[in-house]
């Protein structure tokens, strides 16, 4: 079992040592630029959803990311403080729609649920933890 | 993120390159708005450099085409790399934009 | 299978409804193969009634893509459906074509 | 436990039969038109091979499909009395090519692996078996 865990401030510029983080972690892991480009990508969305939406106040807050991989499953545990929040029980956007009437925004979710295999929420005493497993196939 | 601009024959060639992510895309909307103020009839975007992309970009990219489809011009997209045209599948974004495979393709329609 | 043809401003609109499966690609091909033959330069094919493809299929687009390729012109694809444009994405076939999201657009260009 | 068997002979003509049996099963077993019609789409191609490659005299032989639906997982078993082909075997081809470069065909096999989840090949006696599997949520 290989394991990490890092801890970010709420501030939308900590999104690139987050990346490089999932970039070290992906080349001692094995795991391909293509996993990690759309991992990293789930993480964003769901890091800069906390950063906009989580907090009232103007506090700087932890928000920590495990990070494991076993037996071809790549999990990550992203919890914070923040209101409390389910994205599971976000309802999709409707993709079908032309350009014209497509809102602007409403995707960042959407696209976590898409790239990841699994995505489950659970709301623990002051924290929202949202576990995200992705099946790697290589 | 870089962007840069060219003019070849009747159209606007864009050129981005690097990551559109959210700690890029406040400055991608500036500059983007900007061009789109000059009122070009037809725009292409070159995305060739284009290697990541996330929905704070994707949002820009639906921006530019309700923009132009509103003065009645052209936008298109051309070079897509295979990741990013993922997002853009996942997202239907495939759906809503003109897309060529390459540059002179685009320039040609 | 049906196809049918009218000649918009400087285009060719081809539209394709029903299946191309292989049952129906050899007289899809004929068809074609005959129309790509008058030398067309700018070929639109209107897909928004096409609902089922296969290999088959696909196959004779592409080969489409090389003819017009070949003659220096212009061939696009428009209005796929949405579980066309997956078998698209799966093929790699979003990226080979310039793909518009309605016929409008793809006359615009 | 919900399962159809159908036997086709190895005739173009017979993707009619393979579409309809299909179509009605997946109204019975509520599957979707999208996952009815991609379904549909690898066993066309699994089976216009047979028809095209596995046999050389110009006898009719019979194709034969089991059906199988439980616990989300939709199977077809395809077996037929052919020369021997493992299409698990199949080298991908590039579809990141441009146009010019792709070669015309060589998709098949290759939609098949995309759209089903699990694909395998069984050699017994004088039989190929294919084992294809999606999975269903819904
Ligand atoms: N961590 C969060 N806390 C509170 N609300 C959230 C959180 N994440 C998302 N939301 C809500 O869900 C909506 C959808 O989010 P998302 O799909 O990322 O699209 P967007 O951010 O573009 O609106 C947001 O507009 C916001 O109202
Ligand atoms: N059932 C089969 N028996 C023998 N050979 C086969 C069979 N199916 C496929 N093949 C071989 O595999 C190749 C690839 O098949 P496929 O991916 O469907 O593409 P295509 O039929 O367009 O060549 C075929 O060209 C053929 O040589």
């Amino acid at each position: 079992m290989k394991a990490h865990q890092i801890s970010l401030v709420n501030k939308i510029s900590e999104l690139e040592k987050l990346r490089d983080t999932l970039e070290n972690l992906c080349s001692q892991w094995s795991l391909s630029p293509a996993i990690c480009m759309s991992v990293n990508l789930a993480l964003e969305e769901a890091f800069t959803n906390i950063v906009n939406y989580a907090f009232d106040d103007q506090m700087p807050h932890d928000i920590s990311m495990e990070f494991s991989y076993a037996e071809n499953q790549l999990k990550v545990v992203i919890a914070d403080d923040g209101k409390p929040y389910d994205p599971t029980r976000q309802t999709a956007p409707d993709i079908s729609l032309p350009a014209k009437e497509r809102p602007i925004g409403g995707l960042g979710v959407f696209l976590i649920k898409k790239i990841m295999d699994d995505v489950s929420y659970e709301r623990t005493s002051n924290q929202n933890k949202l576990y995200l497993t992705k099946h790697i196939n290589q | 993120m870089k962007l840069s601009k060219e003019k070849l024959n009747d159209a606007l060639v864009l050129t981005v390159e690097g990551r559109l992510d959210t700690t890029q895309s406040d400055a991608f909307e500036k500059d983007i708005i900007q061009i789109l103020d000059e009122g070009e009839q037809k725009i292409i975007l070159d995305c060739s450099g284009l290697n990541y992309i996330s929905s704070s970009g994707l949002r820009i990219f639906l921006i530019i085409q309700k923009k132009m489809m509103g003065i009645g011009g052209q936008f298109s997209i051309c070079s897509l790399q295979p990741a990013i045209m993922e997002v853009f599948d996942m997202s239907g974004f495939s759906m809503i934009f003109s897309i060529h495979p390459d540059l002179e393709t685009a320039l040609k329609q």
